[in-house]
This record gives C-alpha cells, sequence and structure tokens, in this order.
C-alpha cells in the first residue's frame, strides 16, 4: 500500500477511513473534555489515541503507529488510570466554573485559535505531497533507526537521560519517607483501649447474604447502616452505596408474593419499584 | 603622567566611606573619628588644589583624561575651573561641621528600633556622597557627570529616610512613617528629573558623537557643530529640568521642605548647601556652554520662574511653624537668587550666583546647625514650643541671629556681597525684575527676625529653662562658620579672584557682554 | 604721620570695642562699661585731631580720602572699602563721637543695676562703628553696610530687654520698617550702576570746582534714583510715611533712645540726602517730594508730640517733627542743607540732652514713663530740672539759644523758596514751630511743675524721686551748654555756614518777607504756642489720668492710627496671604504630585487582580497571547 | 481527499485540547488533555514526515512520545503527593502564586 500514498491526493480507501475514524477522534477529544469523571475522560482519550495509531499507520509511520499503541494506550493510560484509582475514580469535579468569566475566555479563546490555525494551514502553500515511499523504501524500522543512531544521536541519548531523571524524580516525589518506628499489633491495640474508641475489629461490610459488596455499609441491628463497615478510602471517596431502599422493596416484594400464593383478591399497585427495575 | 589630584579628592572620602562601615559595631567612636579624620584629609587635598589652581592659567586645569567606555566614547575626564574650584573647596570644608555636628546624631537610640549599626552607616553615607558630589563637579564628561549625579541620590535616600530626629512632636511611629514619605519624594522626584536628563545625554551624544564637554563646546564656539534650533531646545529643557529639580526651583521645590524637615540637621545642610548646589553649578557649567542659544532663548521663562521662587520661598518660610521647613523655604528663596544670577547673562550676576553658591552654603549651615542644635535640646521642631531661650543660652542665640542675619543677607556678611551682585547684574538687564526681586530682602528680613523672636526672646518657656548653652564640640562646629561668614562679608576678594575668569569665559561662551552705563564712567 | 592714615582708626576703635565685649564673655563684666567707653572716647579724640588737621587746611582741600582695599572686585563692578572726610562727614563724626561718648558715660550709671551691662556697651560701641562708618564710606554701597548695620544696632539696641515682648516686637518692626528704606537705597544703588557704571563718590558727584557725573543722565533717571534715596531716608529718619517705628522704639533704653533715635541714626537720612545733593540738586520734582515730606512730618510728629503723656513717646514724636525740619530745609536745595545740617547738630545736642534728663526722671522714678505721674519734680531733682529746662527752650527755638538759629533758619529758607510752595511750606515750619512750642511747654510743666501726683504703686513702693549720680548729671550738663551755646556758635558769622559751604554749597534765595519779619514771627508763634500750653496745664491742675479727649486727640495718642492701618493692611493682609500661600504649596503644587503617585497607586491596585493566582486563568492569557502572535504573524504574511 | 485534512485534524484537536486544559480544574484531565494536544503534533509532524517525503518528522513525533512519557510520569508523582497534601487534584486549590 505504498504506491498510491505517493500521490498528490490518496485513495478513497483511506479517505473513508479518515473521514470515519477522524469523527471518531473529535468525539473523544470532547469527550475527553467534558466527561465529569476522570475515568471516563481516560477512555476516551484512549480512544481518540488509538485512532491516531491508525492514522500514523495510514501516513506510513508504522512504527509509530505501533509505539503509540503500545507507550500511549499501553503505559501512560494505564499509568492515567492507575492515578485516577488512586485520586478517586468516581470523584466526579462538578463542571461548574469558579472562575469568573473563565469558561467563556477558554471557549473564545480556543475558538480564536482554531479559526487562525485553520486560517495557517488554509493559507500555507502544501501542494506537493511526496510520500514517504522512499524514505521507507527498506523499511521505515530502519530508516528510523539510521536516523535516531546517526543524526538524531545525541537527542536520543539526552532522552535516555531525561527518562532516567524523571523515573528518579517520580521515585523521590511520590515516595513517602518513613519517620517513626512502624507501630506493632500490639502498640495499635494499646492505642485503641487508650483511646477507648470501638475496641474490637470493624465490623464486615455487607448484609445478609445478599449484598456482601465492599462498598455497602453493614447494618447495625436497628437497621441503620454503620458507616464503619466501609472500607476507609471509599468512605473518603463517598462511595458508600446505600442499600436501605431496596432491602424495603425485597419486603414488599416478598409479602406481595405471599399474598399471590394465598389468592388475596384486593391488589393494592405496588408503590416501590422491583429490586431489578430499581437497579437499572 | 603627574599625581591625579582631582581623583584623590573624590577617591579619599569614597575610600573611607568604606572604611568607616567597615568598623566594627563596637567600635562606634572610632568611626566617627576615622570619618572626620578623613573629611579633614579631604579637605587638606582640597586646599591643595586651590593653591595649585592658577585663575589666569588655562580654563580647565589638573585636568585628567582616560577611556573609559570606547564605545560609546565616554572617557573618564576630570578638570577644574574657578568655579568648580571654589564649590570643591566648599564641599570639602563644610563636611568637616556636618560630621561634627551629627557627632551623636546616629548613636542608636535606647528605645525604639535598633538599626544595622547606624553610626558607621551614618558617617560612611555622609562621605559617600562627598565623593560623588566632588566627583560632580569635577567632571567634565557629560556621561561621567551624569552617572555621579544620579548616584548621588542612593546615599541620599539613605541618609534622609534612615535617621531622623532624635524626638518628634508626633512620636516615632509617625516620625518613621514622615521621613520614608520625604526620603521617598525625594528620590522619586530626583529621578524623574534624572531620567529626563539621560534623555537628553544620549541626545547630546547623538547629534555630538561624544560626551566630552570641552570638545563639544569647543565644536559649538567654531561653529563646526551645529545643532537644530530645536533640537538644542530640546536638549537644554532635558538638562534644565534635571538642575531645576536638584536646585529646587519653583514649582518643583516641594520635596525640599519635606526632606529637609524630616533629616538631621546636619544631613539638612548636607541636602541644602552640598547636593544641591550640584544643580546650579550644572546650569553654569552643562546649560550654558552646550546650549547657549537656547539658554538665551529660555532666559525670560527661567527669570520668572526664579522670580516666583524668591518670592514664594520666602512668603512660605514665614508662613512655615517649623523650623526646618522655615530654613528649607529661606533655601528656596535663596537658590531662586542663584538661578536668577546665573540667567541673568551679565558677569555681575554669574560671579554673584557662584559667591552665592558658596556663600549661601555656609550661612545656610551656620543657622541650620544651631538651629539643629536647639531642636536636639527640646526636641521639638516647632516654633511655638519655644521662647525666651536668648536668656538661658545667649551663645546659642547669638550665633542662631548671626546665622539668621546672614540669611536675610546684612551687609558685612558674606551672602550680601552675593545677593547684591545678582541684584545688580539682574537689574542691569532686567530692571523690573531686578527690583521685584528686591522685595525679598524684606520677607527674607520678616522670616528670620520672627522666627528669631518666637524661639530667642520674650519671657522664658518652662520647657527651655533648663536648656544648657553651646558645648565645646557645638562652638567648635559654629565658631568657624561665623569667623567664614564675617571674613567673605569684608574680603571676598579671594573668592572672586578665581571666579571672575570663569566667569568671563562663560559669558563668551553664550556671546553676551554686559550692557554699558549709559553715562560711560569718566576714568 | 599722615592725618588720611587716621580715618580708618575712627571705626577700629569702637569697633574693636564691640569685639572685645561681646565676644570677651563674662570675665569682663567689671570693666566692660569702661572699655567701651574709653574706646568712643579714643574714637572723638581721633576725631578732634582729624578736625584739627582739615582747620589747618584752606577751604576747597579738605578733603581726606582713605582707600583701604578692593571690596567687591567683578567685571565692571568696583566696590572699594574707601573712606572720604569732608567737612560734611567731620561734623557728624564730631557729633556721633562725643554725643556718644557722653551718652556712654551717662549709661553707666544708667545701666549699673543691669547684669547685661557688658553686653549693651558691646552694641553701642558696635552702632558707633556702623554709624561712623556710614558717614565716611567714599561710596554708596560701603554707606548701605553703615546704613544697614546701624539699624542692626537700633534693633539689637531696641529690644536690649528682650524678655519684654513689646521689645522685642519693637525692636523687630523697627528693623522691617528699616529694610523697607533699605530696599529704596539698594534699588537707587542699582540705578546708579545701570546709569553711570559707578557708585563712588568722587566721580559720581564731583565737588564745587568740577560737577561729577550726576549732571549727565536723563531727569527722568535721577528723579527715579532721587526718590529711592528719599525712601531709604524715611525709613531711617522716622519721615512719613515710614515714621511708625521710632515710637514703639522707645522701648530701648533711654540712652539709647537719646543716641541712637534722636542724636544720630535718625538724622542719617538727611546725611544721606545733603550728601547726595548733587543728583537731587538735579532733580526739583524729588526735591519738591522731599520738602513736602518734611512739612507733613514735622506736623504730623507735632501733632503726636503734643497727645503723648509718656514723656519718651512726646520727645520721639518731637525728634520725628524736627528732621522733619531738617528734610524740609534739605528738599530746598542748596538754600537749605547747610541749616538742615546746623539744625541737625543743634539737635543732637538739645534732643540728646532732653532724653537723658528723661532718663534721669525716669530714674528717680521706678521707670515711671507716664507724665501724669509726675509733676514738681523741680525740687527733687534740680541738676535735671535745669539741664532739661535749657533743652527746652533751646528746642522750642528760644531766642539766643542753639535751637533759635537752626530753626529761624530753615523757616527763612522755606519761605525764600518762593512761589506757593514758599508760602505753604514757610506756614507750616511757623506752625509746626507754635506746637512744639506748646507740647514741649506741656512737657516741661506736667513733669516739673504743679504738685506732686505719683502714688505708690500696686506692690506699695512708692517712688522717692532723687538726683542721679554724677557720672549721669555730668553729659546732661555738657549737652545742655551745647545747646545753650551751639547754636550761637554756628550761626553768628555765619562759621557753620562758611566751613560746609564747601560740600554742600550754598545761594541766597530772595525771601518774599525779610528775615526779621521771619524771625519776629517764629518767636510769636512760639510764645503763642507756650501760653496756650500754661492755660492748659500750668494753671488748672493736671488729671491723673487722660481725659477721653477730642477725636484729634485720641487720633494723635494713637500715632494718627498710622499702625492700625499697618496693623489691618499690612500684618493682617500678609498672614492672610502667607496661609493661603502654605496651603496653597500644600494642596495644590504638591497635591498635582502626590495625585498622580496615588494615581498610579490605584492603577497598580486595578492591574493587580488580574494576579489572581490561579494557573488555568494565567494559562488562558497566554493561550489568548498565543492567538494573537499567530495572528499578527497572518497579518504580516497577509501584508 | 487530499492529505492536509490531516493537519486540520490536527489542529482541531490541539484547540479542544487546549481549551480542556482552560477548562477543566482536575489536574489529572487537565493532564489527559495536555496529552491531547501532544498528540495532535504529533500527528501533524507525522503528516509532515508524509509531505516532505523523509522520516524527521516521524522522528520528531518518536522523541516527542519520550518526553511525553517522562513528561507523565513526573506530573502524575506531582498530582499524587500534592493529591496526598491537600486531599484534592483541583488545580485551583493550588493558587499559592495569588498576592
Amino acid at each position: 500500500m505504498t504506491a498510491p500514498l505517493a500521490a498528490y491526493t490518496t485513495s478513497t480507501g483511506e479517505a473513508f477511513q479518515f473521514w470515519v475514524l477522524g469523527t471518531v477522534a473529535v468525539l473523544g477529544a470532547l469527550g475527553t473534555v467534558f466527561m465529569r469523571r476522570a475515568v471516563h475522560s481516560a477512555l476516551c482519550l484512549a480512544g481518540t489515541m488509538i485512532v491516531l495509531a491508525v492514522f500514523y499507520l495510514a501516513n506510513g509511520a508504522y512504527f509509530l503507529g505501533i509505539v503509540q499503541i503500545v507507550v500511549y494506550t499501553g503505559a501512560i493510560m494505564m499509568l492515567f488510570l492507575f492515578v485516577v484509582m488512586l485520586v478517586g475514580v468516581t470523584a466526579a469535579d462538578s463542571l461548574k466554573e469558579t472562575i469568573k468569566g473563565q469558561r467563556w475566555l477558554a471557549l473564545l479563546c480556543g475558538a480564536g485559535f482554531g479559526i487562525l490555525l485553520f486560517a495557517g494551514i488554509a493559507n500555507a502553500s502544501l501542494k506537493q505531497f511526496n510520500g514517504t515511499g522512499r524514505a521507507n523504501a527498506n523499511g521505515n524500522v530502519e530508516g528510523l533507526a539510521a536516523l535516531i543512531f546517526t543524526k538524531y544521536v545525541f537527542a536520543f541519548e539526552i532522552t535516555g537521560a531525561l527518562l532516567i531523571t524523571a523515573a528518579v524524580g517520580a521515585m523521590v516525589l511520590t515516595h513517602r519517607e518513613r519517620t517513626e518506628r512502624p507501630r506493632t499489633q500490639r502498640e495499635l491495640a494499646e492505642q485503641r483501649v487508650r483511646e477507648g474508641v470501638h475496641l474490637p475489629p470493624l465490623p464486615a461490610p455487607g448484609v445478609y447474604a445478599r449484598h456482601n459488596a465492599v462498598d455497602i455499609a453493614g447494618l447495625l441491628p436497628d437497621g441503620t447502616p454503620s458507616e464503619l463497615t466501609v472500607n476507609k478510602t471509599l468512605r473518603e471517596r463517598g462511595q458508600v452505596r446505600d442499600v436501605s431502599t431496596e432491602a424495603l422493596n425485597d419486603l414488599r416484594a416478598l409479602e406481595r408474593r405471599a399474598e399471590e400464593r394465598l389468592e388475596r383478591t384486593e391488589i393494592e399497585p405496588s408503590i416501590a419499584k422491583r429490586p431489578e427495575e430499581a437497579s437499572k | 603622567m603627574s599625581f591625579p589630584l582631582l581623583t584623590a579628592t573624590a577617591v579619599l572620602p569614597a575610600v573611607g566611606a568604606i572604611a568607616t562601615a567597615a568598623v566594627p559595631a563596637a567600635r562606634r567612636t572610632a568611626a566617627k573619628w576615622l570619618a572626620l579624620l578623613v573629611s579633614l584629609a579631604t579637605l587638606a587635598l582640597a586646599i591643595v588644589v586651590l593653591v595649585r589652581f592658577d585663575p589666569d592659567g588655562d580654563r580647565y586645569q589638573l585636568t585628567e583624561s582616560h577611556a573609559w567606555i570606547k564605545a560609546f566614547g565616554v572617557r573618564y575626564e576630570l578638570g577644574v575651573d574657578g568655579i568648580a574650584v571654589a564649590l570643591v573647596a566648599l564641599t570639602a570644608l563644610l563636611i568637616p561641621f556636618i560630621i561634627l555636628a551629627g557627632w551623636h546624631d546616629a548613636d542608636p537610640l535606647e528605645t525604639g528600633s535598633r538599626r544595622w549599626r547606624p553610626t558607621q552607616g551614618f558617617f560612611a553615607l555622609i562621605l559617600a556622597v562627598e565623593a560623588m558630589v566632588i566627583i560632580s563637579f569635577e567632571a567634565t564628561d557629560v556621561f561621567v557627570f551624569y552617572i555621579f549625579f544620579e548616584a548621588m541620590l542612593i546615599p541620599m535616600y539613605f541618609l534622609i529616610g534612615g535617621f531622623g530626629d532624635r524626638a518628634h512632636e508626633h512620636g516615632e511611629k509617625a516620625a518613621a512613617t514622615q521621613r520614608s514619605y520625604a526620603a521617598v519624594k525625594f528620590l522619586l522626584y530626583n529621578l524623574v528629573g534624572g531620567l529626563i536628563m539621560l534623555a537628553a545625554v544620549i541626545g547630546v551624544y547623538v547629534v555630538a558623537g561624544n560626551f566630552s564637554l570641552q570638545e563639544i563646546a569647543q565644536a559649538r564656539a567654531d561653529g563646526s557643530l551645529h545643532m537644530a534650533t530645536s533640537t538644542e531646545r530640546w536638549l537644554f529643557l532635558g538638562f534644565f529640568f534635571a538642575f531645576a529639580v536638584k536646585a529646587p526651583l519653583w514649582p518643583l521645590h516641594t520635596w525640599l521642605p519635606n526632606a529637609m524637615g524630616e533629616a538631621t540637621a546636619p544631613v539638612a545642610v548636607l541636602i541644602t548647601a552640598v547636593v544641591d548646589k550640584v544643580g546650579t553649578f550644572a546650569m553654569l557649567r552643562f546649560c550654558l556652554q552646550l546650549f547657549p542659544e537656547a539658554s538665551k532663548w529660555a532666559t525670560p521663562v527661567i527669570l520668572v520662574l526664579a522670580l516666583i521662587s524668591i518670592i514664594y520661598g520666602a512668603l512660605l518660610a514665614v508662613g512655615q511653624r517649623d523650623i526646618k521647613r522655615l530654613v528649607a523655604y529661606a533655601s528656596i528663596s535663596h537658590f531662586g537668587f542663584i538661578i536668577m544670577g546665573i540667567f541673568a547673562m551679565t558677569s555681575q550676576g554669574q560671579s554673584g550666583a557662584t559667591l552665592y553658591m558658596v556663600n549661601h552654603g555656609i550661612s545656610t549651615a551656620a543657622l541650620m546647625l544651631v538651629a539643629g542644635f536647639l531642636i536636639s535640646r527640646r526636641g521639638s521642631r516647632l516654633i511655638a514650643d519655644y521662647g525666651g531661650v536668648q536668656k538661658v543660652a545667649p551663645v546659642l542665640a547669638g550665633t542662631f541671629l548671626i546665622g539668621g542675619l546672614a540669611t536675610l543677607s546684612l551687609p558685612g556678611l558674606a551672602p550680601f556681597v552675593s545677593e547684591f551682585l545678582v541684584l545688580v547684574g539682574t537689574f542691569t538687564r532686567y530692571p523690573a525684575i531686578g527690583i521685584i526681586a528686591t522685595f525679598g530682602i524684606v520677607l527674607a528680613a520678616l522670616y528670620t527676625l520672627v522666627l528669631y523672636q518666637r524661639t530667642m526672646t520674650g519671657p522664658v518657656k518652662a520647657e527651655v529653662a533648663k536648656m544648657p548653652d553651646l558645648r565645646v564640640r557645638e562652638l567648635v562646629v559654629v565658631a568657624p562658620l561665623v569667623v567664614l561668614l564675617i571674613f567673605l562679608g569684608v574680603y571676598p576678594k579671594p573668592v572672586t579672584d578665581i571666579v571672575n575668569p570663569a566667569v568671563r569665559q562663560t559669558m563668551s561662551d553664550v556671546h553676551q557682554t554686559d550692557p554699558k552705563p549709559e553715562v560711560e564712567a569718566a576714568k | 604721620m599722615n592725618a588720611e592714615n587716621l580715618i580708618a582708626l575712627l571705626i577700629a576703635a569702637p569697633l574693636l570695642g564691640a569685639a572685645v565685649l561681646l565676644v570677651g564673655g563674662r570675665r569682663l563684666d567689671a570693666v566692660g562699661h569702661w572699655v567701651g567707653t574709653l574706646l568712643s572716647a579714643a574714637s572723638f579724640v581721633i576725631g578732634v585731631i582729624l578736625f584739627a588737621d582739615l582747620l589747618g587746611k584752606d577751604a576747597e582741600h579738605r578733603t581726606l580720602t582713605q582707600h583701604l582695599f578692593s571690596w567687591i572686585p567683578v567685571e565692571g563692578f568696583q566696590a572699594d572699602v574707601a573712606f572720604r572726610l569732608d567737612q560734611l562727614s567731620m561734623t557728624f563724626v564730631l557729633l556721633i563721637t562725643g554725643v556718644g561718648s557722653l551718652i556712654h558715660l551717662y549709661s553707666i550709671g544708667y545701666m549699673e543695676h543691669d547684669e547685661r551691662r557688658r553686653r549693651f556697651f558691646g552694641y553701642l560701641n558696635l552702632f558707633l562703628a556702623a554709624m561712623l562708618l556710614l558717614v565716611l564710606a567714599d561710596n554708596y554701597l560701603l554707606l548701605y553696610v553703615g546704613w544697614e548695620g546701624v539699624g542692626l544696632a537700633s534693633y539689637l539696641l531696641i529690644g536690649f530687654w528682650q524678655h519684654k515682648p513689646s521689645a522685642a516686637t519693637a525692636a523687630k518692626k523697627a528693623f522691617l520698617v528699616n529694610r523697607v528704606g533699605d530696599m529704596g537705597l539698594s534699588i537707587a544703588i542699582m540705578l546708579m550702576f545701570t546709569t553711570f557704571g559707578t557708585f563712588a563718590f568722587g566721580p559720581l558727584l564731583g565737588t564745587h570746582a568740577e560737577p561729577g557725573l550726576a549732571g549727565g543722565a536723563s531727569e527722568g533717571k535721577l528723579t527715579a534714583i532721587a526718590l529711592m534715596l528719599l525712601l531709604a531716608a524715611c525709613g531711617k529718619s522716622a519721615q512719613v510715611p515710614l515714621q511708625s517705628w521710632l515710637g514703639d522704639a522707645m522701648e530701648g533704653p533711654t540712652p539709647v533712645s537719646a543716641l541712637i533715635h534722636a542724636a544720630t541714626m535718625v538724622t542719617a537720612g538727611v546725611y544721606l540726602i545733603v550728601r547726595s545733593a548733587a543728583i537731587f540738586n538735579a532733580a526739583p520734582d524729588a526735591q519738591l517730594v522731599v520738602t513736602v515730606v518734611g512739612a507733613v512730618t514735622l506736623l504730623f510728629g507735632a501733632i503726636v508730640g503734643c497727645a503723648k503723656d509718656d514723656i519718651k513717646k512726646a520727645l520721639a514724636g518731637s525728634t520725628m517733627s524736627q528732621i522733619g525740619y531738617m528734610v524740609l530745609a534739605a528738599g530746598l536745595g542748596p538754600i537749605g542743607y547747610v541749616f538742615a545740617i546746623m539744625h541737625l547738630v543743634t539737635h543732637g545736642f538739645f534732643k540728646a540732652g532732653l532724653f537723658l534728663g528723661a532718663g534721669s526722671v525716669m530714674h528717680g522714678m521706678n521707670d515711671e514713663v507716664d507724665m501724669r505721674k509726675y509733676g514738681g519734680l523741680r525740687t527733687y531733682m534740680p541738676v535735671t530740672f535745669i539741664t532739661f529746662g535749657l533743652g527746652y527752650l533751646a528746642i522750642i527755638g528760644f531766642p539766643g539759644l542753639s535751637g533759635f538759629f537752626s530753626k529761624d533758619k530753615i523757616i527763612e529758607a522755606a519761605f525764600a523758596k518762593g512761589g506757593t510752595e514758599g508760602w505753604i511750606l514757610g506756614g507750616a515750619a511757623l506752625l509746626g514751630a507754635a506746637i512744639t512750642a506748646y507740647y514741649m511747654t506741656r512737657v516741661m510743666l506736667m513733669t516739673f511743675f504743679g504738685e506732686k501726683r505719683w502714688q505708690p504703686d500696686e506692690n506699695g513702693n512708692e517712688p522717692h524721686p532723687h538726683e542721679s549720680p554724677r557720672v549721669m548729671t555730668i553729659p546732661m550738663i555738657v549737652l545742655a551748654v551745647g545747646s545753650v551755646f551751639g547754636g550761637a556758635i554756628f550761626g553768628i558769622g555765619d562759621r557753620f555756614l562758611h566751613w560746609l559751604e564747601p560740600v554742600t554749597g550754598h545761594s541766597h534765595g530772595d525771601s518774599p518777607v525779610s528775615a526779621l519779619t521771619v524771625t519776629l514771627a517764629t518767636v510769636v508763634v512760639l510764645v503763642i504756642g507756650g501760653a496756650i500750653a500754661y492755660a492748659q496745664y500750668g494753671r488748672r491742675p493736671v488729671p491723673a489720668v487722660a481725659p477721653r479727649g477730642s477725636l484729634l486727640t485720641r487720633a494723635a495718642r494713637r500715632d494718627l492710627l498710622q499702625d492700625d492701618f499697618n496693623h489691618v493692611v499690612l500684618v493682617r493682609g500678609g498672614e492672610h496671604l502667607t496661609r493661603s500661600l502654605v496651603y496653597v504649596d500644600h494642596t495644590l503644587v504638591d497635591g498635582v504630585v502626590n495625585g498622580t503617585a496615588a494615581g498610579f497607586g490605584g492603577l497598580s491596585g486595578r492591574l493587580r487582580r488580574v494576579q489572581n493566582g490561579f494557573a488555568r486563568s494565567y494559562a488562558v492569557s497566554m493561550f489568548g497571547g498565543v492567538a494573537l502572535l499567530i495572528a499578527a504573524t497572518l497579518l504580516m504574511r497577509a501584508v | 481527499m487530499n492529505p492536509v485534512n490531516y493537519l486540520y485534524l490536527a489542529a482541531l484537536l490541539f484547540t479542544i485540547g487546549a481549551t480542556g486544559v482552560l477548562i477543566r480544574r482536575n489536574a489529572i484531565v487537565v493532564f489527559m488533555c495536555i496529552e491531547l494536544m501532544l498528540n495532535a503534533c504529533n500527528l501533524a509532524f507525522v503528516t509532515f514526515s508524509r509531505m516532505h517525503g523523509n522520516l524527521d518528522g516521524q522522528i520528531i513525533a518518536f522523541f516527542t512520545m519520550v518526553v511525553a512519557a517522562a513528561e507523565v510520569v513526573v506530573g502524575l508523582a506531582i498530582i499524587v503527593s500534592l493529591f496526598r497534601t491537600r486531599h484534592s487534584a483541583s488545580v485551583d486549590d493550588a493558587s499559592l502564586m495569588k498576592l
């Protein structure tokens, strides 16, 4: 598929591919910006990147295309997801603007910038396209390698140094220095006794045999959910699910079935939805 | 090449300043003595310069010239004419008195903020100012002059802002705020002037291609350097503005009363008797020599402004309630006289103006320093807080009166000679202005005598009843000044002999000759 | 040795005295007064020697000059320290040093109880030196030095008792009013310089033989110069309109009033006019003004003198009026110059005598000055009474005494001016003579005749009038003698005329009325004046508190409201002016600057808002900036 | 189709990314937007290399990726430590530059 790439215009196949995937890429980008949850943004971005990888391939940058998928979509985006997980998957930040006029200014600038960029490209003289055919004559990777290790070898070395520095830097930044000796079980227990808050181990989450997920607060004997049962991190993120309504619904459902079985005539319409509906 | 005498006169105090600042904090008195000795040594050097200077010799003598910044043709050029020599001598003469008078002004306060080694700093700054003033009197290169003309502001700023009167009627805190206000005002005014001058300096370089005063003046004289009329005028205004701010000319004067009011008396003397002289001196040396035509063009306006300064300053002095501010406004009036004399463009006027610079330095020093001693005794600058001092401290009162009489230019005291010369010089060319200016002498008598009457005479106020008379140190400061005032009043010939040739030169620079009397004197 | 070189010594002696006494300090307190007196006496002796030397020469060569050094050498401007001793200055030298020495002597007694007596003598010597410089100077600028010097001395002496606010104020007032006059003098000098290129007497005024430059200038210029000189003279000699300071000057110790404000300094104005005769002669209009000023002042002073109850103020009024006579005479030109000076000298004698007498009276009366609290003192202090009486007769011009000769001549000269002016001036002079007789008789009667009117003052110690010590009476006696015979010595045979003529010149105007008539008229009017006074104060007892008096009286008591005028117009107006100017300076001139500063402050305060610290808003601005850059580059490529 | 469209696409993505940086407060999302901008640039580079028929553009894109990787590592580390100290990942909370 190298021959047609040399042409001024591309094959209809590529055109079709461009228009379809291009749309996807733009949608992904917009999603990245406008999704309320970081996770969704990350996923959208990943989508866009894959599309871009395809475009690289289409532009004859086979090596880059693969690297894009492997490094970006594979490594970097995963890194993002990890961090998102650390920081809070569902910590949905409201899109409500706090700085006055910031959004409008931003959109204005964006629009202006885009238009100008387009104008720039438009009146740039980009007539002749001599595709990457000759460049990729003996293999794209070989070509790149030749350049990297000859012309750009110095920059290459520098980037190596940069990567190492980055790794070290990340370690330094995230590494938390232990200032005091880790406390033993015994000490912790003694501290608990001293403070007098909740001597026994924390109760397990989940109620009945039905909801044993970690994010569901166990019910106290009086039926009120107890936050204690839920993992601290989840609690901080405010990701404790409340199932009390479900429980009530199930109770009602139980009664109804019982009445149907006993052929009770008067049938009042159910107030609450069925659990499976509720979960929808 | 011979020994660089002029450089020495400036370098000595500069080195002295550094040395004084370096004295360890504990050795306060040592620092004072060091500063005093350095200033005396400088005085000795200045006297050597005075002796080596030959009034009838070349225009600029003891010249030194070294290439400095080749790229802009800046040369380190020094040289003195009669006027510069007189002023260098004046500066070198006054500094020891200022240091001696301010002997205790910078001792750390028992209460209140302890500044960082205030004493060493105070005297080091004074010496630094001396060095810069002297070199700007000696510089014959516009660029060199400009640098030190501006650099002077830095030590002055700290002297004004850092060291105020001990006691203040509104308490230490108010004093501090007013001080900083005054210091900033001083700095801003002079910086603005300086920056405008910088533009003009660059303009001169663009037009003339170098900064050397002598070369440019020479080229102007023999016509080899032609300036468009408008160019010359703009450049002139640029220079004049800076000098008018420095030597406060109405309406650019308002920084002076604040600065002199808030600073200690010796620093006030430093401002008005030494630093401001650079402004008037520079008018004579740079404005007239570089831009003769423009100077003549601007003369009427300048004369009117000077006239306003004279009357206005005197009237405001009458209205003051603060001793030091009163002296400040009096100085504004006197600077009006000086500027008037310079731009009257007659030999009497310009000789008078030069003489006036010297005499005003001495007389204001006498008056202001005694006033400082008075204030330091009572701890208030308000005239109303005094009364009957004459009875408890007759010597103080007497010297104060002499200083006052010098200020009102009583015949027999030095200022009279210069003031009368200025008046005559102005009168011969601009009679009306001369006559109006003469009203200044009545107003001068008014503010001086009112000040004396309110502070020194009348029944003794309780607060001043215990006031001690002048101490030995203070007498050592005042007595020589008084003697000088009387001597120069009776026999000003030594000064005029030095000044006259230089004035003749300046007159020829501006292509001016004195108007002839109607009836030619029969010889 | 050569006589010229003595001239400097004339001044040097008292100057040395002043220096020694003022710098010397307390250790001289014991002998200070003697040092001062001796030095002034020394100066007098030198004066006598020089006088003898002058008499030795023939009339035309009686001018000695001494050139000490060049004072202010500047391009085209020559002022030298040089002295000129001719008959005119000689007369003054003798008067000044003579009367001065006597008054020094008198002061030894008068100031005995003052702990600052040394200082007082220092000031007196300073005054003598300045006054001598004034009359000996060879050019107007040097004269100006003496002129202001005497002003300073009088300032110091009037305010000698500085602890009294009234004294301090009076001193200041005297100096300021004089300063106005000095302004006139300095302007006159400037005019001379611009007109003639010099202000030295020699070339300017010339001599009788060859006239100087003065004639050469345009009359307008000369009139201007003359008027300026007149202004100066008014200031120094307390002539209308600058007379207001003299009355207050009486705050000073009485010897001062006698020496400075009666005998010598106040006559400096007359000296100036007579000295500048060459200029005035060439400016008739100015001369007319001079005569008018003189006439007005002599009436003004006389009227004021009539109303004052303070003995010294009454005498001050009389001084004013007598100097008015002199100025009038000087204004008459060559006819009058000599008589002006003559009256000046005789006046120096009797007025000094009168003041010393007054001082002696006060000395005996616990410094009481109100004549209504005197009365019948002739028995208590006979010497004072006699000397004072002789002075009184002299001043009213009693035939045969000194005042008679001089004043009578002036009146003659006034008539001799001719025309209506002559009649008016002469009439004024005659009227003045009458009033003089009136108020002097009044003083005499109120002080020495009638029954005693003094009561114990508030803290109960009754004054015990007594004759003053010898050291005070001797000078009074000497002066009395002078005032009796001085006139005769000068007047008979026109000795004084011949002595002074070479300098001032003289001409006999043809008087419309004969000398004899004038003399008779003078005698008649003074008898009338005296009689009225007697009728008022001699026949019936004098009330101890002043009656309200007529409108004129009350006005006269307030110096004819001239002070009030000054106060309202000058003082008040000046205060308002300065206060408003201070306000303007603070708000307008300074306000503009501070306003600019405040403006920048506000502006930067606004701009500071932009720095809200939100990285995103910074990013926006960056982004916008980039957009603009792109736009710019595109535009660049477009055009 | 003219391959210039790739450039247009790159420009569009870049703009979107930039706007996102300005609009979003969550540091992570902001970071993603930056990545998006970088990718847009890469696309542009690749397209250029195709235009000029040599591989330099691709090399640059390659380097961009490497640098981006390094930058992401450090940046995310910063975000994490920021979150630890302030319990929030909002860029507005880190507004210490305010006067």
